[in-house]
């Protein structure tokens, strides 16, 4: 039994770093332009993939291997910021929903051929032995995995409650040209977010990839746990995030470990739906009294 | 534009539906350069009487509805002379009725055994199913003292085939199912879902999953210290596995066609040869090893360039040419159809592999 | 001051503003009344950035403008009270005051923050009492003051107030119209559009008339006051 | 008619009004005013069914409406306007006043979608009633503008008629006259005297002390969330207790 | 008084007229162009159609987004084919059956998600439609599996199957047509414009004494049966349902076709789906650089015609019609 729990916990909170990641990057981008971003899952396949390559297989040193991948998923990150904010000005935000999927498709695409569409991995950081704990496998990766992005996500949850630009991050969201108004930088302000969510993703691709590979398409999929998790936290709020992504590994883990592991979803899902009947804007978004606000995504 | 496609009456146009792109696109891609590879060839020495051959390539993204879309273009619109694919179980079977009610003659490269069971005129299958691969696995088990085994199995077409073909032939092959599981292709951890074999009394753990899911399984299979053999399925022969898995590949078993295993082959095998010219015009062609898939779409080439030669491309004299096929020796074994048997395979065709030294290597 | 010569802002077929010209010296306050749809706003809007005129040059202190984008022009001392407020709703009001600040911070670091919020909260203690409600479920006149005291946290140097008293109890009216003068004395400029133009036209140094877009009248305060028009259209006839 | 008794509403720690009891009578102006936050439209809120109040009941006509949803409230009898003015800003303005008039027709999803002939007559009927409170207002020459266009005052009015459209008993108007001016603030006024004579009661907030003593019949006084005085325009503009929470100096007034 | 013009009258007309001269169109086509294949992409096309119309009808009329709508198609797909071979029910008729399941799970689920808004609704019906997709494929016993059913039966008409493309055709452009008109008929009654107004702001409709709630779960069964019914044309012809039919992709691809051909216009969702086959359809040529292709594709329809393709379109005619007119921009 405490084998199990001490399992339970290890594994959810690996898997639950893991989506935390692509969550709190989905919500980043989210609560500065109000853009959700199909494309974020593309942020850890490109850093994985460059890794996987010059350091699994063309034998690079780690360093300089994390240095490109993080370069790439900067420039990915600037590229899908002039796609949906600068070039998409006029559309609605399922328009801009629709070209974070090209993006997302057209990338994976060209990874595919870039590289090819074979399942890639490299090396753990710190070798693949296993240790124990109360009988709990624990591999060091994994607590890679935990710590980096415990890091990550503890930085920027300093960084959006306690500095300006943090702030004004999610004023631009709220109303682009009230936060102009007050002097904020608007395309600068949003570039910075993409950036940051750029590097999250890519650092999340760095330090994944040995344990769960990485393929051209696998992007797509962790892009759908991303926000399912940055959802059932509360949209735009970075904690929010954090704790939907460790919900939903949670419940995974759980159902996994005394359930099937095919029907894993099920609970999940429908543990979606039902904490967002009880707390309509997600975990750390609360109630709401009726409002007239309405956010409608259809809308320009 | 899309509509209008025509061809010189001269080239013989053949269809092939294959995964392009997603995840098990590489299964596709290695078809895909084997066959070009195989027609520039069979072209620079003149065709089929004069006739090149040429393809037509659509991706079918491993979705049956693209499939039956992209097959439809190929029998109604490209109007080709022959079809070979598509890969993917599910496709195979969704395009089935499409390809029975044009007539085509069609040789599928998917493992799925209901494509030509029942049999339908026009319909054959090459690579080794699901049925084999497992009869030859219990054998196995049986033989090293092994009757109780877990299966875990992916959520998708190939996981489902597998285990339903391995629910089935268990009692008969006097082995016990004491754990049967899914998983979901996208599994990022597995640990929670081995520890629970661990409580079980299962002598030998067997994993039928396909692309990335081998890795993983076996990955986590060594972290957890699970101490059983681990038997895949064909799936997990390539290369690719064996990279991803590294050091925890060594020891790990599974069954699959001879394909991988040339080094190991006695001389006096039949295939040895076919299989050695195969693999090292493909490395010279490509720079990298092929896979079984590209094998299988080798096998489909050849077996229809020879009923071809014979029969012409007249659809119901070209399906009672391949329908001929006797003792065909291939890359995936030696194929011989019937008018009952539309699969060509025997069990015998298959062999189990142990990974050693970042190896596939056959056991004896 | 400020100077706006020979504007015009057209709304797609709409004309909005027609060749307006204006100035603001330092240091006064210069009313702009002109009944509904007069082009107030607009003409604010315009100073502030937010709206592209198809003709004409603004300028603050020589500096031309009409090319700097909005948020500079925060830099520059600009700061606007907005029609309809345009508060961050989901934000606190003390995150709304802090974000009044940002084109004095820089690299995220922000001195004297504290200092000035205490300003804020001292002219209107209600703000004080609400710092971490979101700004959206604050009442309208709550959410006025919040906007004026947004704009003075930017320390600015000229202040464009599009209707200031709006949705405000006459006390709290009379203190806005008092913190104005207090503003002047600080040595502020001000631009007031307003529909209160008797409230205006008394504390103001000047005053433009907008009509149908278009300057009609302009001119010392206490002159225009005088005028018949003015009283007839703006303050009702039968007032003294 | 309507009547409050111990209303209270609280957010979270906050309490926004407190024990708040008063009577409208049929067919009167009645003025609600107050210092900013002193819940006044928290208290047009409840009675709207926009939300629940904390503590208290308020009835129509003798029936209890608190606790009823705010479309059940709608179709009772009680209109309102809001502080900022809500429009279907998409929807052209005869729409938008015809949305009033909504309830009383019929046809559903399927009727609609096949378009059968009741349909259309229902539509017609329901169009010129529109119409009618279009040139109530004096807008109808904008309504087939769409309602976007039209300038905050404007769609003020649109709001008034889409108000009277739903045949309501009370309507209740937050601010009507911000943002108007004097002249302006006087035709408003004219057309609150008119819909009382239509035998509608009215509820009204506004900080123009002018207007509101120029219209009102009767007078409440909120003050942090409490009943602080009611009575006619003379007594509260004489009050004492009034002058200091919320006037300030007469000269302001 | 003055009097004005009825708009929903005209409109009503308008749409009789134009809808019947699409009709007029579609139904004379296979009788000029004779070539299969063209035929069977046009029936997808009218398949496809239904739920990105019954979308639009919720998305672009109520401004609600649902991601559930693949689900309702397979639930029709799956629905109608389990009915027809494992209770051998006559296909036209569990098709019928099947969309009053439909109806029944849509506003089941309806009355319970659609007090979420935006993409919190997006998100819940998201989780609907992966719960969806994945009892379809643990239920194996009656729904295949993930194999998926075979040997779904045609329809049949005066004891003929529905199997050549041209027949398939000639039976579902009508259905497609007669829907169509049922919704560009919604949209302009009543009805459409109680939803209309929902998507700008429920409260002030509460406050009419209209029930906003009740009317968002009207549309969204409505829209879900437009699903529904596509999914059980699918499958009788195709002949197979598999999870993959209407999985979560498929419900993505409709939005996507939304946005294509133009949310806010019902003819949109034609346009879109005409585009999203047209760029398939090329995309395919290109074999293994398709992603690359459709994404890009993507992409550059939206930025070109940010509101879609329809409404893209019409400005753009509109525009050239009354060329100059000042520059109106807000920065
Ligand atoms: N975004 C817009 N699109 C089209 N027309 C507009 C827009 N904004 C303002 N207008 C029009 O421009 C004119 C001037 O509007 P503006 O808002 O500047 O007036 P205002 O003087 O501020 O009026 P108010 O006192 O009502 O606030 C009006 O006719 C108005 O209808
Ligand atoms: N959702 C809410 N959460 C917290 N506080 C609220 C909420 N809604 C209103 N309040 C507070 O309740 C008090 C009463 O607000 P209300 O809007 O009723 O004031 P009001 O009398 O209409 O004021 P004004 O004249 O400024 O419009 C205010 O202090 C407001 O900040
Ligand atoms: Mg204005
Ligand atoms: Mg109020």
């Amino acid at each position: 039994m405490i084998t199990d729990l001490a399992q339970i916990l290890i594994t959810t909170l690996t898997v639950g770093s893991m989506y935390a990641l692509v969550a709190v990057g989905v919500s980043l981008i989210y609560s500065a332009t109000g853009v959700i971003n199909f494309a974020q899952g593309e942020f850890v396949m490109i850093s994985g993939m460059t890794v996987a390559g010059l350091y699994g297989q063309l034998g690079w040193p780690l360093a300089p291997a994390i240095g490109v991948a993080l370069v790439a998923v900067l420039l990915y990150g600037a590229l899908l910021m002039v796609l949906t904010t600068g070039l998409a000005r006029r559309t609605s935000l399922i328009g801009v929903l629709i070209i974070t999927i090209g993006a997302s498709i057209a990338t994976s695409g060209t990874a595919a051929r870039i590289w090819d569409s074979d399942t890639h991995r490299f090396a753990p950081f710190s070798g693949d032995a296993p240790f124990w704990v109360f009988g709990a496998t624990v591999t060091p990766q994994a607590l890679w995995i935990i710590g980096v992005s415990t890091v990550c996500v503890a930085g920027l949850i300093w960084f959006m409650r306690s500095t300006m630009v943090g702030k004004a991050m999610r004023a631009c969201s709220l109303d682009k040209s009230a936060a102009t108004m007050v002097g904020i930088p608007v395309q600068a302000t949003v570039m910075v977010s993409f950036l940051l969510s750029g590097l999250l993703g890519g650092v999340g691709g760095i330090v994944t990839t040995p344990l769960t590979t990485v393929d051209a398409y696998s992007g797509m999929l962790l892009a759908i746990k991303g926000f399912s998790a940055a959802m059932l936290g509360g949209m735009g709020s970075i904690v929010g995030a954090l704790l939907g992504a460790l919900l939903i590994a949670f419940i995974e883990t759980v159902t996994v470990t005394f359930g099937s592991s095919a029907l894993k979803e099920l609970p999940t899902f429908t543990a979606i739906i039902l904490v967002l009947l009880l707390l309509p804007r997600g975990i750390v978004g609360g109630r709401q009294e009726a409002g007239l606000q309405h956010e409608d995504l259809t809308k320009q | 534009s899309f509509i209008t496609t025509s061809h010189a009456d001269d080239t013989i146009q053949i269809g092939a539906p294959l995964i392009l792109s997603g995840p098990g696109a590489f299964a596709g891609e290695a078809s895909k350069r084997t066959l070009d590879m195989l027609a520039e060839e069979l072209n620079k020495g003149g065709g089929i009487s004069g006739a090149p051959v040429e393809f037509v390539y659509y991706d079918t993204e491993g979705k049956p509805d693209v499939a039956v879309r992209v097959v439809n273009r190929l029998v109604k619109s490209d109007q080709v002379d022959a079809v070979l694919g598509p890969i993917a179980s599910w496709e195979a079977v969704a395009v089935k009725q499409v390809l029975e009610r044009a007539g085509v003659p069609t040789l599928m490269l998917s493992a799925t055994r209901s494509t030509v069971d029942p049999v339908s005129d026009c319909v054959f299958k090459l690579p080794a199913d699901d049925a084999i691969v497992v009869a030859r696995v219990y054998k196995y088990l049986k033989e090293n003292g092994i009757s109780k085994v877990a299966l875990i199995t992916t959520q998708d077409g190939f996981g489902d085939g597998g285990q339903r073909e391995l629910e089935n032939q268990a009692e008969a092959a006097g082995i016990e199912i004491v754990f049967d599981e899914k998983f979901s292709m996208d599994d990022t951890d597995l640990a929670p879902l081995l520890n629970k074999i661990k409580r079980t009394d299962a002598q030998a753990v067997i994993n039928w999953s396909s692309s990335r899911a081998p890795v993983i399984v076996t990955n986590t299979f060594r972290q957890v210290g699970l101490d059983l053999p681990l038997i895949h399925s064909h799936a997990a022969i390539s290369p690719a596995v064996l990279e991803g898995a590294g050091d925890n590949s060594e020891g790990m078993l599974a069954a699959g066609a001879k394909f991988e295993a040339v080094n190991d082959l006695p001389d006096s095998d039949p295939q040895k040869p076919v299989i050695k010219a195969y693999r090292d015009a493909y490395e010279a062609s490509f720079g990298e090893a092929p896979n079984q898939f590209g094998a299988g779409a080798y096998d489909a080439f050849n077996i229809l360039v020879d009923a071809l030669k014979r029969a012409g491309t007249e659809s119901e004299a070209l399906c009672d040419a391949i329908e001929q096929t006797k003792g065909h020796v291939g890359l995936g074994g030696v194929y011989s159809y019937s008018d009952s048997d539309h699969a060509g395979l025997g069990t015998d065709s298959v062999v189990i592999y142990q990974a050693g030294s970042g190896q596939w290597k056959m056991l004896q | 001051m400020l100077e706006l010569a020979n504007i015009s802002v057209s709304y797609g077929f709409i004309s909005a503003l027609k060749d307006v010209s204006l100035n603001v010296d330092e240091g006064e306050i210069v009313a702009l009344i002109g009944s509904n749809g007069a082009g107030k706003s607009t003409l604010i809007n315009t100073c502030a950035g937010l709206v592209r005129p198809g003709g004409g040059e603004i300028r603050l202190r020589d500096r031309a403008l009409l090319k700097t984008p909005s948020y500079k022009r925060a830099e520059l001392g600009i700061a606007v009270v907005p029609e309809n407020r345009r508060l961050f709703g989901e934000m606190s009001v003390r995150d709304n005051l802090c974000l009044g600040a940002f084109s004095r911070s820089s690299m995220g670091r922000m001195p004297d923050l504290k200092q000035d919020i205490e300003m804020v909260f001292a002219l209107f203690p209600r703000l004080a009492e609400r710092q971490s409600q979101r700004a959206m479920t604050m009442s309208g006149g709550e959410q006025q003051m919040l906007a004026i005291g947004r704009a003075l946290m930017s320390r600015p140097q000229i202040i464009l107030m599009d209707e200031p008293s709006i949705g405000l109890a006459p006390k709290i009216v009379a203190r806005i119209f008092e913190v104005i003068r207090q503003l002047r004395e600080q040595g502020k400029t001000i631009l007031l559009a307003e529909q209160n133009a008797a409230a205006s036209l008394r504390i103001a140094d000047r005053a433009y008339v907008l009509e149908l877009g278009r300057i009609t009248m302009q001119g010392k305060a206490s002159e225009l006051w005088e005028q018949d028009k003015i009283r007839k259209l703006y303050l009702g006839e039968n007032k003294t | 008619m309507l009547a409050a008794r111990d209303l209270g509403k609280s957010f979270g720690g906050l309490t926004a009004l407190h024990n708040v009891s008063f009577d409208v009578v049929k067919g009167q102006i009645k003025a609600v005013i107050g210092p900013n936050g002193a819940g006044k439209t928290t208290l047009f809120n409840l009675i709207a069914g926009t939300l629940r109040p904390s503590a208290g009941t308020i009835t129509l006509d003798g029936k209890t409406i608190s606790g009823l949803s705010a479309s059940a409230i709608g179709a009772s009898g009680i209109a309102r306007t809001f502080q900022q003015p809500q429009v279907f800003r998409s929807l052209s303005v005869a729409e938008n006043v015809m949305l009033g008039g909504h309830r009383f027709n019929k046809a559903g999803f399927i009727a609609c979608g096949l378009g059968l002939s009741f349909t259309r007559r229902e539509e017609e009927d329901l169009h010129a009633t529109a119409s009618k409170w279009l040139d109530f207002v004096g807008l109808a020459e904008f309504s087939s503008r769409t309602a976007s266009e039209l300038s905050l005052g404007q769609q003020r009015y649109v709001e008034i008629a889409r108000a009277m459209a739903t045949g309501a008993k009370v309507i209740l108007m937050d601010e009507p006259a911000a943002g108007l001016d004097d002249t302006e603030t006087r035709q408003l006024g004219d057309l609150v005297r008119q819909i009382r004579a239509t035998g509608v009661t009215v509820l009204i907030i506004d900080h123009h002390m002018d207007f509101i003593m120029s219209i009102a019949d009767s007078i409440l006084v909120l003050n942090f969330g409490e009943w602080l005085a009611e009575g006619t325009p003379e007594e509260i503009v004489g009050s004492e207790t009034v002058i200091n929470a919320y006037l300030g100096s007469v000269e302001d007034a | 008084m003055t009097t004005i013009a009825l708009p929903a009258r005209n409109e009503i007309r308008n749409n009789a007229a134009t809808v019947l001269a699409f009709a007029a169109g579609m139904i004379a086509l296979p009788f000029v162009f004779g070539n299969g294949y063209y035929l069977n992409t046009l029936v997808f096309v009218a398949i496809l159609a239904l739920p990105a119309l019954g979308l639009s009808l919720l998305s672009g009329l109520s401004g609600q987004l649902a991601i559930s709508h693949g689900a309702f198609f397979a639930l029709g797909a799956y629905g109608s084919s389990i009915l027809a071979v494992r209770l051998g029910i006559d296909p036209a008729i569990s098709t019928i059956l099947a969309q009053f399941i439909v109806a029944a799970i849509a506003a089941a689920i309806g009355a319970v998600v659609l007090r979420l808004r935006s993409h919190y609704l997006a998100i819940a019906t998201l989780s609907f439609a992966i719960i969806v997709e994945l009892l379809i494929e643990e239920w194996s016993s009656v729904t295949g599996g993930m194999q998926g059913m075979i040997g779904i039966p045609p329809y049949e008409i005066a004891g003929m199957s529905l199997t050549s493309d041209k027949a398939v055709y000639l039976v579902y452009w009508p259905i497609t047509i007669l829907m169509l008109w049922f919704a560009l008929n919604l949209s302009v009654s009543r009805v459409g414009r109680a939803l209309r107004a929902i998507r700008e702001g429920e409260p002030i409709v509460d406050s009419l004494g209209i029930r906003a709630a009740n009317y968002k779960i009207g549309v969204y069964v409505v829209s879900s049966v437009f699903a529904g019914l596509g999914g059980s044309l699918y499958a009788h012809f195709v002949g197979f349902v598999t999870p993959a039919t209407g999985s979560l992709m498929f419900a993505i691809d409709i939005i996507m076709v939304l946005a294509l051909g133009g949310f806010d216009r019902l003819w949109g969702a034609l346009v879109g789906v005409a585009l999203i086959t047209l760029l398939n359809e090329y995309a395919l040529g290109f074999a293994d650089y398709k992603r690359i292709f459709l994404g890009v594709a993507l992409i550059a329809v939206m930025l070109v015609f940010p509101r879609g393709l329809l409404p893209g379109i019409i400005d753009l005619v509109g525009s050239g019609l009354r060329k100059g007119g000042a520059d109106a921009r807000r920065a």
